[in-house]
């Protein structure tokens, strides 16, 4: 029997194909199309203290083999949150990861104090590629220390059980440096890549694209980013668990991060192209990984890395 | 179970037939059991360029019509403008192909439970919907007339069955070269007073949809258009295709038009608001 | 007339479309699809102290709308790159850019001591995208404090006339604090961008697919990284010249260059699709300037953000 | 001027014909006057995957003849496997289609002044460029015997009239399928033997290209091979397709198998050295 089972810091998936934060909606608007309880995950689009409109249209472009995307957090804000969408996701018997987001430190203590007593949430993601309002508008993520306040926030809040995966963006000098300090301040694993920063110019119109000008670049484009900051992460921090993502559309993408470091991998931009895109990708990495001669996804996990030595 | 895309399904649909027709190609696809599903205003999500696309996300259409052929499966047409490398792509396309298809998706105009007096306004290709549109209405008693503009001859859609199912049909080009010289809205006043409109149902370019909004409120007439907005999923799980939207309570919201539309109340739009979010939008900063 | 005309420091150029340093051989090899002289500028592969053998194989790797590589900068060195390379070019009236890369400070102090009497040349690309020796093999363009010291190097010993362009990597959490470094060192242009660091797993060995583990992206898929870099970078300085590169394959895609602030445009991986990929965007990129009513190419520098105050 | 590359040029070649020969494609290219210029072991690098293609890169072919056809244009014929998503893409393409094409590249095999006796090797798709090869050293009175090998029959490519330029034909397979089992490996020395072989010219697998210049050497006899390394442009720009070779001062340099090649003399490679820099490598470090 191939065990397909995985583990985030203490909590368990049954699968490792997760959705990708703000790739899902509520979870509802994919259930017409196939049964999320089926999901390794189901990571929720990164939640703020308050409502929140997001940027002005234009929001998104497409690139070549990608698309820029500026929704800016646009959500109904954690209390109707956890009064509508939780309770929802719950009652379908969906594994829930929940992802947050903070424009300041205290932002995100506030989260963690508001999800600790929820029950049903298997992990939360801490998105720290937000804007920094007590810092220039920088991004957490961008800089170890404000990454580091951001996670000890949620690491001093959240009570014992619920494990963190801090998310963190590949627009750095060293990544390797950020996850450093965020599994120091406190993270049970990572997650592996935001966005990457691009613009769009309209050649009509020639000015940016976008309302918001510059805008996260994902999809098929950057997987090869994604396997690159997996497989150094995983290099320097061999033990802490990785949610691989980034431009994954098929098993043998899914497997390429696996192989890379990633204990599961969550579904993005594949999605919009392909609503059944994250079951198709479970059905073929499990197939990949048989077809390897692998008995369970664990042995794969970080392979490419072992394999070295042997050659 | 939610109501989200409630009847959407994806099949691989085969092109049946693909016809050029002025400056748009008519394609018909073969797509089974759904096409009982889809109203007017509903739209179509088609995956384009292929396998090793450099193209990631799919095009949305509007539905012209469906058939439902029993067991040999239902028919879907729409109308395709040859704009970018996706709906180009699209157009060349030959019968026999198959494509990755989601449909029905979408809001689809509101039908009065009253024989009304119906004028529908196309700008385009945004004609294709209307005339599925009006088979419903007549079927219901209305009275039809149909406004459609472009900015050339070759740029209006206007089947000959289609327009047998309308009371008149004014055309309005910008050049002239059919029709009146001019735009829909130079006509649309005239034909309100003259035939008592009760209601406006439209579909084109935004411009087009604010300018009859526009119209419609001076008249305090009601006004259903369809619109349309740059989608990444077509299914409402990525929000990019939001618009500002005046909710029964007042309050505006960022709402999606994939789901939330793309047929939407004209009264409920913030008009104007590309690139801004308008004072007062719920969770604006 | 149209004036295709552009200038970086003083230097001037026929029109703005060059080839990318490492992507257009010796100039031999392109030389039988078109003439090489009617280029904007050759950008020549950059050149480093001694021979180089360069990285082991396989060096490159397909990927969704690019490629990675790592072909390790491997050349002739300087001596035989100036006796054999720079005559043929200069023979052929070729308007030449030199690229130079050191693996210390001192690598670009001889470089530029080397080149500062070549006739011929009309302006040095340095590659500031290299491993530092000195500094535990960490690139120089990754750090202010490295990069201005490349820099330094090169301004203090190439003499008074030939312009000196920095030649930037993206893979940095601010390139604007970089460009700022490197031109209070000195640079009177920057090139914006090298390639972005990624990396491939091959599924079926189950290893990196370069010898090099990790590689260069390059390719349509990093565009939108490259605008975002060069309108960033032209906001922040704009009085400074920037040659711009990344994912150019058509006349629009150079258009979008420009518009973000680029003042010449380098055509690298598309040369490797089509060989005569440069000479077809040079036409293009006309036109579409012509198209949209410009009178010179100089009216169109950064226009996308003038035009912002405008609407 | 220079010498690089020189007879090659692009075209937007016409697919004549393109049949299902066992697990290959035969396919045949309307390509003008660059016909006449290639020579056997030269290549073809052609653009794959049509416009908005995510694939930037060409693919290289070995020609496997070519047809001068006067004023209606040459033809250039390639044996394609359909394998990763270029080479599937390229094999269904229909007739009529056009395909980027950039002719004739690389080095081809080295024809001996004198008649010898040569011994054709040909691994899998690799006995493609191998008949018009034997061709030419017939037509300068060569006696050509050939060896072809595969994992399985299907995998043979050994077309009638190909067979007939040949003196004898020995066809090896690993499952037994069709011929002996076994390797090529395992029949050449008896056939050098037999036949007083004195120059093997060959093209496969890296893997059985080694082989071969093992025995070659131990037989003292020459080898040419051609050899197929990932080929980023196939022009010379790039350095990706490099391969360490001895030069005649016995100096190991890192040289392009594109332009330099793929026809090299299995002397001069250094053999195994994938993954690594050999030692003593000009400019190695
Ligand atoms: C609800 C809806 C209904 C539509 N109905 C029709 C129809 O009936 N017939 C028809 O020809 N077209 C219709 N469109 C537009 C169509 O979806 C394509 O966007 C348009 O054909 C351009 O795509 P492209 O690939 O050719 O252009 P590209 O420029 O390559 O497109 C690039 C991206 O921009 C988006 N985009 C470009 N133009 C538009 C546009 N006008 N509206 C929305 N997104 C755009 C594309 O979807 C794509 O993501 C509709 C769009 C929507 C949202
Ligand atoms: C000089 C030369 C001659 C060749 N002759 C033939 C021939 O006659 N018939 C034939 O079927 N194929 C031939 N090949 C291989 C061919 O170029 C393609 O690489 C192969 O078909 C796989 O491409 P793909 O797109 O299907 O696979 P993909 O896996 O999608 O290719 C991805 C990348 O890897 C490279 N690659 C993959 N496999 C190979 C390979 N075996 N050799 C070199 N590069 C590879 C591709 O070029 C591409 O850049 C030749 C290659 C070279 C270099
Ligand atoms: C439209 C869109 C919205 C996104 N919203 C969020 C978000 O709210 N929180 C977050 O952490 N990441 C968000 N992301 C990033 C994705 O979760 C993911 O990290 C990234 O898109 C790379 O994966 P992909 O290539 O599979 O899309 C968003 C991405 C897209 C395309
Ligand atoms: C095969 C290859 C070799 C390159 N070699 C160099 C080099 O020697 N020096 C350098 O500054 N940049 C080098 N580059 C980077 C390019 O000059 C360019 O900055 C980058 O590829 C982005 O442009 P593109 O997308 O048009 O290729 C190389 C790129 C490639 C693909
Ligand atoms: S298009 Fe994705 S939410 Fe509407
Ligand atoms: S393939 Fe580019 S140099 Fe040989």
């Amino acid at each position: 029997m191939f065990n397909y089972q995985t583990k985030l810091g203490q909590a368990e998936f049954s699968n490792p194909i997760f959705t990708a934060s703000g790739c899902a909606g509520s979870g509802k608007e994919l259930s017409q199309f196939f049964d999320i309880s089926e999901l390794g995950a189901i990571v929720t689009k990164s939640i703020m203290l308050k409502p929140r409109s997001g940027r002005a249209t234009p929001r998104m472009a497409e690139t070549p083999s990608g698309m820029l995307n500026s929704i800016g957090l646009q959500g109904p804000g954690i209390d109707l949150f956890l009064e509508n969408d939780i309770p929802w996701l719950r009652d379908q018997g969906a594994t829930i990861v929940v992802s947050i987001a903070g424009e300041s430190v205290e932002d995100y203590a506030v989260l963690a104090r508001k999800l600790r007593a929820v029950s049903g949430i298997s992990a939360l993601e801490v998105n720290i590629s937000c804007p920094n309002v007590e810092n220039r508008g920088q991004v957490f993520a961008c800089h170890p220390t404000t990454a580091r306040a951001a996670i000890e926030a949620v690491r001093r809040n959240i009570g014992g059980e619920l494990p963190i995966i801090a998310k963190l963006t590949p627009d750095v000098t060293s990544i390797v440096e950020i996850a450093e300090e965020v599994v120091a301040a406190g993270a049970d694993g990572l997650a592996l890549i935001n966005t990457v920063l691009g613009m769009v110019i309209d050649t009509n119109t020639m000015r940016p694209k976008l309302a918001g000008k510059t805008g996260g670049l994902s999809g098929p484009a950057i997987r090869p980013v994604a396997v690159r900051a997996i497989y150094q992460v995983h290099s320097a921090l061999p033990h802490v668990k990785i949610l691989g993502m980034g431009g994954v559309a098929s098993g043998r993408d899914a497997f390429e991060l696996i192989l890379a470091g990633a204990s599961a991998v969550s579904v993005g931009t594949a999605t919009f192209g392909n609503p059944t895109a994250v079951m198709q990708i479970k059905e073929e990495l499990k197939n990949e990984l048989i077809s390897h001669g692998f008995d369970s996804l664990q042995e794969a996990v970080g392979y490419a890395h072992r394999s070295e030595g042997n050659i | 179970m939610t109501s989200i895309n409630k009847s959407a399904s994806q099949v691989w649909a085969e092109i049946v037939s693909n016809k050029k027709v002025g400056a748009y190609h008519h394609m018909v696809f073969q797509v089974g059991e759904l096409a009982t599903h889809a109203k007017p205003g509903n739209f179509v999500a088609i995956a384009v360029g292929g396998s090793n696309s450099a193209m990631v996300l799919r095009r949305a259409f509007a539905i012209y019509r469906t058939f439902d052929r029993g067991v040999t499966g239902g028919l879907l047409e729409i109308v395709v403008a040859p704009h970018g490398a996706g709906s180009t792509w699209l157009t060349n396309q030959n019968p026999g192909f198959k494509v990755d298809l989601i449909a029905p998706l979408g809001t689809a105009f509101g039908i009065p439970t009253q024989p009304v007096r119906a004028l529908l306004v196309g700008g385009g290709y945004g004609s294709a919907p209307l005339f599925g549109l009006s088979e419903v209405l007549k079927s219901r008693g209305c009275r039809v007339d149909m406004v459609l503009g472009a900015s050339t001859a070759m740029k209006i859609y206007a089947p000959l069955d289609g327009k047998r199912s309308v009371s008149s049909l004014t055309i309005a080009t910008e050049d002239g070269s059919t029709g009146i010289t001019g735009k829909v809205t130079d006509v649309i006043p005239g034909i309100i007073e003259a035939n008592s409109i009760d209601i406006i149902y439209s579909c084109g370019p935004m411009g087009m949809l604010e300018a009859i909004n526009k119209i419609s409120s001076e008249f305090g007439i009601m006004h259903q258009c369809a619109i349309e907005e740059s989608m990444a999923c077509g299914i409402g799980v990525c929000m990019t295709c939001v618009l500002p939207m005046k909710g029964e309570d007042g309050q505006i919201r960022m709402l999606r038009s994939c789901i939330d539309g793309p047929v939407v109340d004209g009264d409920n739009v913030v008009w104007g608001a590309k690139r801004v979010i308008p004072e007062g939008t719920w969770g604006a900063n």
